[in-house]
């Protein structure tokens, strides 16, 4: 029976039948067949049913040869079962329905047409869990594995891997005999291959391990490890001593790859922790190093860079993919808009004075954490992760990088080059370097110096807004998100040596991977404190950074 | 010139910061009144999750006055800012009960910050009702806690995870503070008791408000990789946990592989990202907001309304509080008076319901009467709940896994004792005369 | 060492280059005891930096720099070198702006300066009577207890030679003394310099011709940071080299 | 300098003579008003009051050390806290032991935090603080050392304004870290707490909260008149000559790093015995103490009484933590709003802090509007 429902072709002729009878939907509605009224049964058996039951229930569903078993079960997977809680009768959700809405659009399970809508406090949710849902994955799997969606395919096989039954195995076969797609086709391959090692023949054995031994993923790692363990009576798991051997080998290669590879892992995992101290380092290194002013409240700013972000979102409801490129934008405008509010009303009078600066702007920081705390609240604000940003790119089996790291390296990258063009190549960078260097002089070649200084504070400012968009996607938009940073960028800048955009970048490069590399030894706390000690030490040897600034002007005396 | 202006400006500011201070003046003591002390952050840290409790308190008195108040009394908040900083929680607690003489205090969230302030209350002999789950290993004379001890959160959890769904190998993540500490090591205590081989169990600790999960998440995967089913215990902290979520969902661990079992997120935390990586995720409380029971919808529908915004979640610490205050009025009622030790005297054996449509009830130990209830997060950020104790289980202050305080007992009924040894028949710790 | 003994101060070969520009090149120069000596030259010939490197705030990359016969002025920090008895008055006067006249004079005195006699210090009717001395010298004994910060350019000049004269070392290293001064005041600092002369050796860097004639004996010329001239003024305002850098540069 | 001396010289000067009258004050008005005067008169000093008067006297000292060497040698630590809360964790652990088997779980030797994370014996960083003697020398010596191999580091390498200024707070936020980890043994965040008496005197007696009290006020006033000693000797001068023009006074035959180093060190003392009469008081330490923000508000503590006075520091502590005390409670949900405009606007119109204010009319050819710009010159 399951052998004849499963079998592709026939399958599809249900459904292609189901589809011509859909003109007489209704009417066909009224008079159930046995069949489907089984099929009702079965599924109103779920309604108060043990997650253990469930499962069961959910096996006879699948075995029910029903047309509409993928339609269901999907629906069930996707938390879209429902049934009425007068009647009992089971309901299908519209896809995409929203749980919270007051209305549901109903869907019938027999026809699978539209059942009009009803209030939603009318109805409750069959509810899954996680091994229901796994469970129904795997049999659904059986159903995609012959979808015309290749991604959907392979994503059926991945499924049926973590449990292959000769059931599963047998249709992996029929399928590997059809299969086009290259991809899919070595999938099937290496899960046919798992589950020839459970396989009598010695020869059927050893070839699965040649095939696996170029997998790179863990699971066949440990599979392969098992073949070669003790089991505790001394006799081998494996019995064939050249399995043993060729499975040896495998392990081994396979170990010394993945070994490399998160080697590169690690390393890029300190490039991107770096990448966030660059980001939250160059704003200030332009405030500060260039300015001179100790900017306290840089932080926030980087705070209000991240709320715009989700006013952004906001904004445009339904669009996270694009709104975070609005956001950008939006952010630096705000941010620096700021900057250059708090440099006219406060910094303008301190020049000179750098720890003046230093109690003023952290007068402004609790000003700032205090607004945001009364228009947002004191509650974390959710900034959507746009789908394009989210997911890990899949190198291979061993090494795979996050999206939104990547970007995010990526994008300090960007902002970094966009200012050094900023500063080397327009007018107002030959300024501010013209004022920063020599005030008096830039002022008797006509450059107003007032107008320059609020410029380059509202730069360093909009910088740090940008910041405030990655860090969004990192970590908790609230009130204290400033807090958390400001110590860290001004380490960065001081290490990298002040006013030297430059040295921000090897700094902060330096700092993130140091910090990461040392992490899976000395754990998280020490290996911080490291990153701190060293610095200390390091200014004692270089008392005015890695890249000191040069000429008079940073003369001290 | 410009000299003598900035002066006048120095003298201006003077002044109005001393105008400043009086127009604050606090609201002389009207007669006939009641004055409860809110000692929650409003500002620092931990404001993200205190200030809802403070504006839940707050709705809870403002619906009692307007029942008609306490034994004919208006009940007045007093409201004042710990700033998320300890020691000024010591300080704020006693400018409480000293200065504004607060008849009761509902605060704290942090267990340093209810450490801090239990000589305060001790000495002064206040009242405090601490409406978070926390690590046990104390009862004062002085505190109510009405959120879950170890055994009414952490166990409960793990016997889940045990029981239905198989995990055999085990990782405890926690942020490095008592909190997770003390439960781990409940947990560590309980797990080898049941047989885990301590191979197959995988502890680490983690900073306050660590945001670079990158590695850890990478280790979670390697370690849960090795064959045996796998979960992850986590009692990390507040902030720390939007990270590792994000983190979570981008190195794509699902639920079905390898599921987290946190102990401090809850709708509110969800409520602060995008929960669709998430789904399958579980938490374990005492209560959940999609818990479908009158009571419950009746008081989201207050909150809602009182908060005006219908986006509001509500999360167990809430009811906690809810069920503090409730207990506390009755016990008042009671005692027919807010004198604390009669009021204290009162509160062992009093009864309130629940949101989720049980008793909560103060036992001997200061602890209260809880269901445990496992949720797997929804993509909303709500929870499903997918396992629930039968009946109720009573907090213990005292864990009976720890070798160190089996023998313990806390009992302020018969022993008036929060720390007796069953074996030397001796009461130590306390902090009173 | 050197080959001709006897001398106060030795330079020799001594070389500084600021990355790629050589500040000072090759550059030999001898200071007799008791000797003034002006040492002029054109912007950038070199001359603050040779009194940088004398008083230890320069490190050269080569040659040598001795006081007297047996102390070898590079492996001394600035401390030790003013406290050998070397003072400095610079070219942008610096006085102690915060302190008062009377202070400034007080912290320059010769003695012990180390953190645990100073704090313990009490000042003698012997210091005392040193300091109203130079006082007068210096034409501030009327306002001993004005701020330094408050005096007008020419008194900042004066105050920090008094704070030379307090050191009482053996070689004073003045650069441009008489810059912002008035024509009296000018006179006075020569006199001054000459009756310093003979007691001490005194090194002058001064821009102002008519001064440097008005004081000197010796003339050094340098330039691009070696010597190119010295002897007295007549015979350095013939040398050809000289007037190629003056007027033909 | 002989006492005697050092009064007479203090009291030439009119803040000295506020500043001293106060203390006197406090020191005789404390216990009266808290013993003698019946709790329901209004005059009554409830412990409330002691305990926050107490902790007003110990942020002041600490701001006097900052004066000390930021407004007199242009040092500017931003993570001077650090001392404090060093000094503050050695009678921290004073205190630890003197619970003895009072704890929770009636370990005589261990304290309860390491009972709990299963330490089976003492680590020897723990031992000699059963003795008070020892703990007070440790409450000198632990920062002192600190501060000198810091200092000793950082000023022989000429570190000096910013990057000074800024590794002095990576140093607090590193012990900060060190400090949270719970396998340091110094009780992790929670920190100490829940002590019982100090010396066998019940810490929870107003008696002993009186006594706490006048000894602050004591070393206080002790402490400042060792600062006014140093300042108004010529070692004080040759500071003040550092600030103004480092390398003057190199030239000038002073070492400039070991007066530093010195003045430097003996503020972290200060510092330290500062947080160790804060513990008893507060009745909890806990890393949280070596957090940066403190430092920070420490300086602006000074900033805002006035820099170069030392006794306008100590004005500035109270003043602001008196604002935080009251602003909390008065506007809970707005304070940062006060006390944030409270700082920009004191920087803006009072350069020379609140003290400037009072003095500018008082003694105006002293030309203090240059004073506001001490300790910014490292910098430029």
């Amino acid at each position: 029976m399951s052998k004849f429902l499963l079998r592709p072709g026939v399958q599809w002729l249900l459904v292609l039948l189901l589809l011509a009878s859909r003109s007489a939907g209704p009417l066909y509605a009224q008079v159930p067949s046995p069949r489907d009224a089984a099929f009702l049964a079965t599924l109103g058996q779920l309604r108060d049913a043990s997650f253990p039951d469930k499962d069961n229930i959910v096996e006879q569903i699948a075995r029910s040869g029903h047309p509409n078993v993928e339609a269901v079960l999907t629906a069930f997977l996707q938390d879209r079962l429902y049934f009425r809680n007068q009647d009992q009768k089971i309901f299908l959700l519209k896809p995409g329905e929203d749980e919270d809405a007051s209305t549901y659009d109903l869907i019938d399970p027999i026809t699978l047409q539209s059942a009009g809508s009803a209030s939603s406090d009318g109805f409750t949710k069959i509810i899954t869990n996680n091994h229901l849902r796994r469970v129904l994955q795997e049999t659904l799997a059986r159903f995609r594995l012959s979808s015309t969606d290749a991604a959907v395919r392979m994503k059926a096989v991945r499924d049926m891997e973590r449990n292959l039954s000769d059931a599963n195995a047998q249709l992996l076969q029929e399928r590997s005999g059809v299969e086009t797609n290259p991809e899919v086709k070595k999938e099937i391959g290496i899960a046919l291959a798992l589950a020839a090692l459970n396989s009598p023949d010695a020869q059927a054995r050893l070839s699965a391990v040649s095939t696996l031994r170029h997998s790179l993923r863990q699971n066949v790692l440990n599979r392969l490890d098992d073949l070669v363990q003790k089991s505790p009576d001394g006799s081998f798991a494996e019995s064939d001593a050249g399995v043993r051997q060729a499975a040896a080998d495998a392990v081994i290669s396979i170990g010394r790859w993945r070994t490399f590879y998160s080697g590169i892992q690690t390393l890029f995992f300190g490039l991107s922790l770096g990448s966030v101290l660059v980001l939250i380092a160059i704003g200030l290194a332009i405030t500060f190093g260039v300015m001179g002013v100790i900017n306290m409240a840089h932080g926030e700013l980087m705070m209000l860079g991240a709320y715009t972000t989700y006013v952004v979102q906001v904004a445009m409801p339904g669009h996270p993919e694009t709104s975070i490129l609005v956001a950008i934008p939006a952010a630096f405008l705000v941010a620096a808009l700021a900057g250059i509010l708090i440099e006219r009303t406060v910094i303008r009078f301190l020049y000179g004075r750098p720890l003046e600066t230093l109690l003023a702007t952290f007068g402004v920081s609790l000003i700032l954490q205090q607004l945001v705390r009364s228009i947002f609240t004191a509650l974390n604000r959710s900034v959507a992760t746009p789908d394009w940003m989210s997911g890990t790119l899949q190198l291979n089996d061993a090494l795979s990088i996050t999206y939104n790291r990547l970007y995010i390296v990526i994008f300090t990258l960007l902002v970094f080059g966009a200012l050094l063009v900023v500063l080397k190549r327009t007018r107002l960078g030959l300024e501010i370097r013209a004022v920063s260097q020599n005030r008096s002089m830039a002022k008797a070649m006509g450059i107003r110096s007032e107008w320059v200084d609020a410029l380059t504070f509202g730069l360093g400012s909009g910088i740090a807004g940008v910041a405030g968009v990655a860090l969004s996607q990192l970590t908790n938009v609230n009130p204290n998100l400033g807090q958390s940073y400001i110590i860290d960028s001004f380490m960065v800048v001081v290490f990298g040596g002040v006013g030297n955009l430059w040295g921000a970048m090897v700094g902060g490069m330096s700092m993130g991977v140091v910090n990461e590399l040392l992490e899976p030894y000395s754990g998280a706390v020490l290996a911080k404190i490291f990153v701190l000690v060293a610095l200390i030490l390091f200014i004692q040897s270089r008392p005015r950074g890695l890249f000191p600034p040069t000429g008079r002007a940073s003369d001290n005396q | 010139m410009k000299f003598r202006w900035t002066r006048m400006a120095g003298w201006v500011l003077a002044g109005g910061m001393a105008v400043s201070c009086l127009a604050f003046a606090r609201p002389a003591k009207a007669q006939g009144t009641i004055k409860v002390g809110i000692l929650h952050s409003l500002s620092g840290t931990m404001a993200i999750s205190e200030t809802t409790l403070k504006d839940t308190d707050l709705m809870l008195i403002d619906e009692q006055n307007k029942k008609g108040g306490l034994l004919g009394k208006k009940l007045v908040p007093v409201v004042v800012d710990p700033a998320s900083n300890w020691p000024l929680f010591a300080e704020k607690a006693q400018e409480l009960l000293e200065k504004d003489k607060v008849a009761v205090v509902f605060g704290c969230w942090t267990s340093v910050s209810r450490k801090s302030v239990l000589p305060v209350f001790e000495k002064d002999d206040g009242l405090l009702f601490y409406p978070v789950q926390y690590e046990g290993e104390e009862s004062s004379r002085n505190v109510i806690y009405t959120g879950a001890a170890p055994n009414q959160q952490a166990i409960p959890a793990v016997d889940y995870l045990m029981n239905e769904v198989g995990v055999k190998r085990w990782v405890l993540e926690g942020t490095d503070y008592v909190y997770p500490r003390t439960t781990n090591k409940i947990l560590e205590a309980y797990l080898r008791s049941k047989g885990v081989k301590p191979e197959d169990i995988s502890v680490n600790y983690t900073p306050f408000g660590y945001s670079d999960w990158q590695a850890r998440v990478a280790a979670i995967k390697k370690f849960g990789s090795a064959g045996k089913k796998t979960a992850v215990i986590s009692t990390i902290n507040g902030d720390a946990n939007v990270p590792f979520y994000k983190e979570l969902g981008n190195q794509k661990i699902s639920a079905e592989d390898i599921p987290v079992m946190a102990f401090s997120v809850g709708e509110e935390e969800l409520s602060g990202l995008d929960a669709r990586p998430l789904v399958g995720h579980l938490a374990a409380w005492n209560y959940f907001e999609s818990i479908n029971t009158p009571e419950n919808k009746a008081f989201i529908a207050k909150w809602h309304q009182y908060i005006k915004n219908n986006k509001r979640t509500v999360n167990d610490p809430m009811e906690a509080s809810y069920i503090g205050f409730n207990l506390w009025v009755k016990a008042v009622q009671k005692a027919g008076t807010t004198d604390v030790d009669k009021v204290i005297a009162a509160l062992p054996g009093i009864e309130t319901p629940n949101l989720t449509g049980g008793m909560a009830k103060v036992l001997p130990d200061h602890h209260i009467t809880k269901p445990v209830y496992v949720g797997e997060i929804r993509a909303d950020g709500q929870f499903d709940v997918v396992w629930k104790t039968k009946g109720l289980v009573p907090g213990e202050a005292w864990s009976r896994y720890l070798p160190s305080d089996k023998y313990i007992v806390a009992d302020w009924v018969k022993l008036k004792c929060g720390n007796y040894n069953t074996l030397t028949k001796k009461c130590s710790g306390q902090n009173y005369k | 060492m050197s080959i001709r003994p006897g001398k106060i101060l030795y330079i020799e070969n001594l070389t500084v280059s600021f990355d790629g520009f050589k500040a000072l090149n090759e550059l030999t120069l001898y200071v007799d005891p008791g000797e003034l000596r002006c040492i002029i030259g054109p912007n950038g010939a070199g001359k603050t930096t040779m009194m940088d490197v004398i008083t230890g705030k320069t490190r050269p990359d080569s040659g040598t720099v001795w006081f007297g016969d047996n102390l070898n002025l590079l492996a001394l920090s600035e401390p030790e070198i003013a406290q050998a008895g070397i003072g400095r008055k610079f070219q942008k006067p610096t006085v102690f702006e915060q302190l008062t006249v009377f202070e400034n004079l007080e912290l320059a005195l010769a003695g012990s300066k180390t953190f645990w006699n100073t704090l313990l210090a009490r000042i003698t009717p012997a210091q005392k009577k040193r300091i109203y001395e130079v006082l007068d010298i210096i034409g501030l004994a009327q306002q001993p207890q004005a701020l330094g910060g408050t005096l007008a350019h020419g008194q900042k000049q004066w105050l920090e030679i008094g704070m030379l004269l307090m050191q009482e070392p053996q070689l004073l290293l003045v650069d441009e003394p008489v810059a912002g001064m008035t024509p009296q005041e000018i006179e006075r600092t020569a006199a001054l310099l000459q009756s310093l002369a003979g007691k001490h050796s005194v090194v002058v860097v001064e821009h102002d011709m008519d001064f440097v004639r008005s004081i000197a004996k010796r003339v050094t010329v340098l330039h691009e940071g070696r010597v190119i001239a010295e002897g007295d003024m007549d015979q350095v305002q013939k040398d050809p080299r000289v007037i190629e850098v003056y007027l033909g540069g | 300098m002989g006492k005697n001396m050092l009064w007479i010289s203090a009291w030439k000067d009119k803040g000295s003579r506020w500043f001293l009258g106060a203390l006197a004050l406090l020191f005789i008005a404390a216990p009266i008003l808290n013993q003698l005067v019946p709790a329901s008169s209004a005059f009554h000093l409830s412990t409330y009051g002691l305990t926050l008067i107490g902790k007003y006297l110990c942020y002041a000292l600490l701001a006097l050390t900052i004066d000390l060497i930021w407004g007199y040698c242009g040092i500017l630590s931003l993570g001077h806290a650090a001392f404090f809360a060093l000094g503050g964790y050695a009678m921290g652990m004073y205190l630890m032991r003197e619970i003895g088997p009072r704890g929770v779980y009636g370990n005589p030797i261990l304290p309860d935090f390491m009972v709990f994370l299963n330490w089976k014996s003492l680590p020897w960083f723990w031992h000699g603080f059963n003795h008070f003697w020892f703990a007070v020398i440790m409450i000198m010596l632990v920062p002192a050392a600190l501060a000198f191999v810091f200092g000793w580091l950082a000023f022989r390498s000429r570190v000096t304004g910013v990057y000074l200024s800024i590794i002095t707070q990576a140093l607090t936020y590193a012990l900060m870290l060190a400090f949270f980890r719970n396998d340091m043994g110094f009780g992790g965040n929670n920190g100490f707490t829940d002590f019982k008496d100090i010396l066998g005197f019940d810490l929870h007696s107003d008696r002993v909260h009186v006594a706490l009290l006048m000894i602050t006020a004591i070393v206080l006033a002790v402490s400042y008149l060792m600062c006014r000693a140093i300042v108004e000797s010529r070692a004080g001068r040759v500071l003040r000559a550092i600030r103004d023009a480092e390398s003057r006074t190199r030239f000038l035959g002073y070492r400039v790093e070991s007066y530093k180093l010195w003045v430097f060190v003996f503020s972290a003392i200060l510092a330290g015995i500062a947080g160790a009469l804060y513990v008893p008081q507060i009745g909890i330490i806990n890393p949280s103490e070596f957090s940066p923000i403190n430092s920070i508000e420490a300086v602006v503590w000074v900033a805002v009484g006035g820099r170069g006075t030392l006794y306008g520091a100590a004005a500035g502590a109270v003043l602001v933590n008196y604002a935080k005390t009251y602003f909390t409670t008065a506007i809970p949900e707005a304070w940062y709003y006060a006390l944030g405009a409270l700082f920009v606007l004191v920087t803006l119109f009072l350069p020379s802090g609140i003290i400037g204010l009072v003095r500018s009319r008082t003694n105006k050819q002293k030309g203090l509007r240059m004073q506001s710009d001490k300790g910014e010159r490292p910098i430029e």
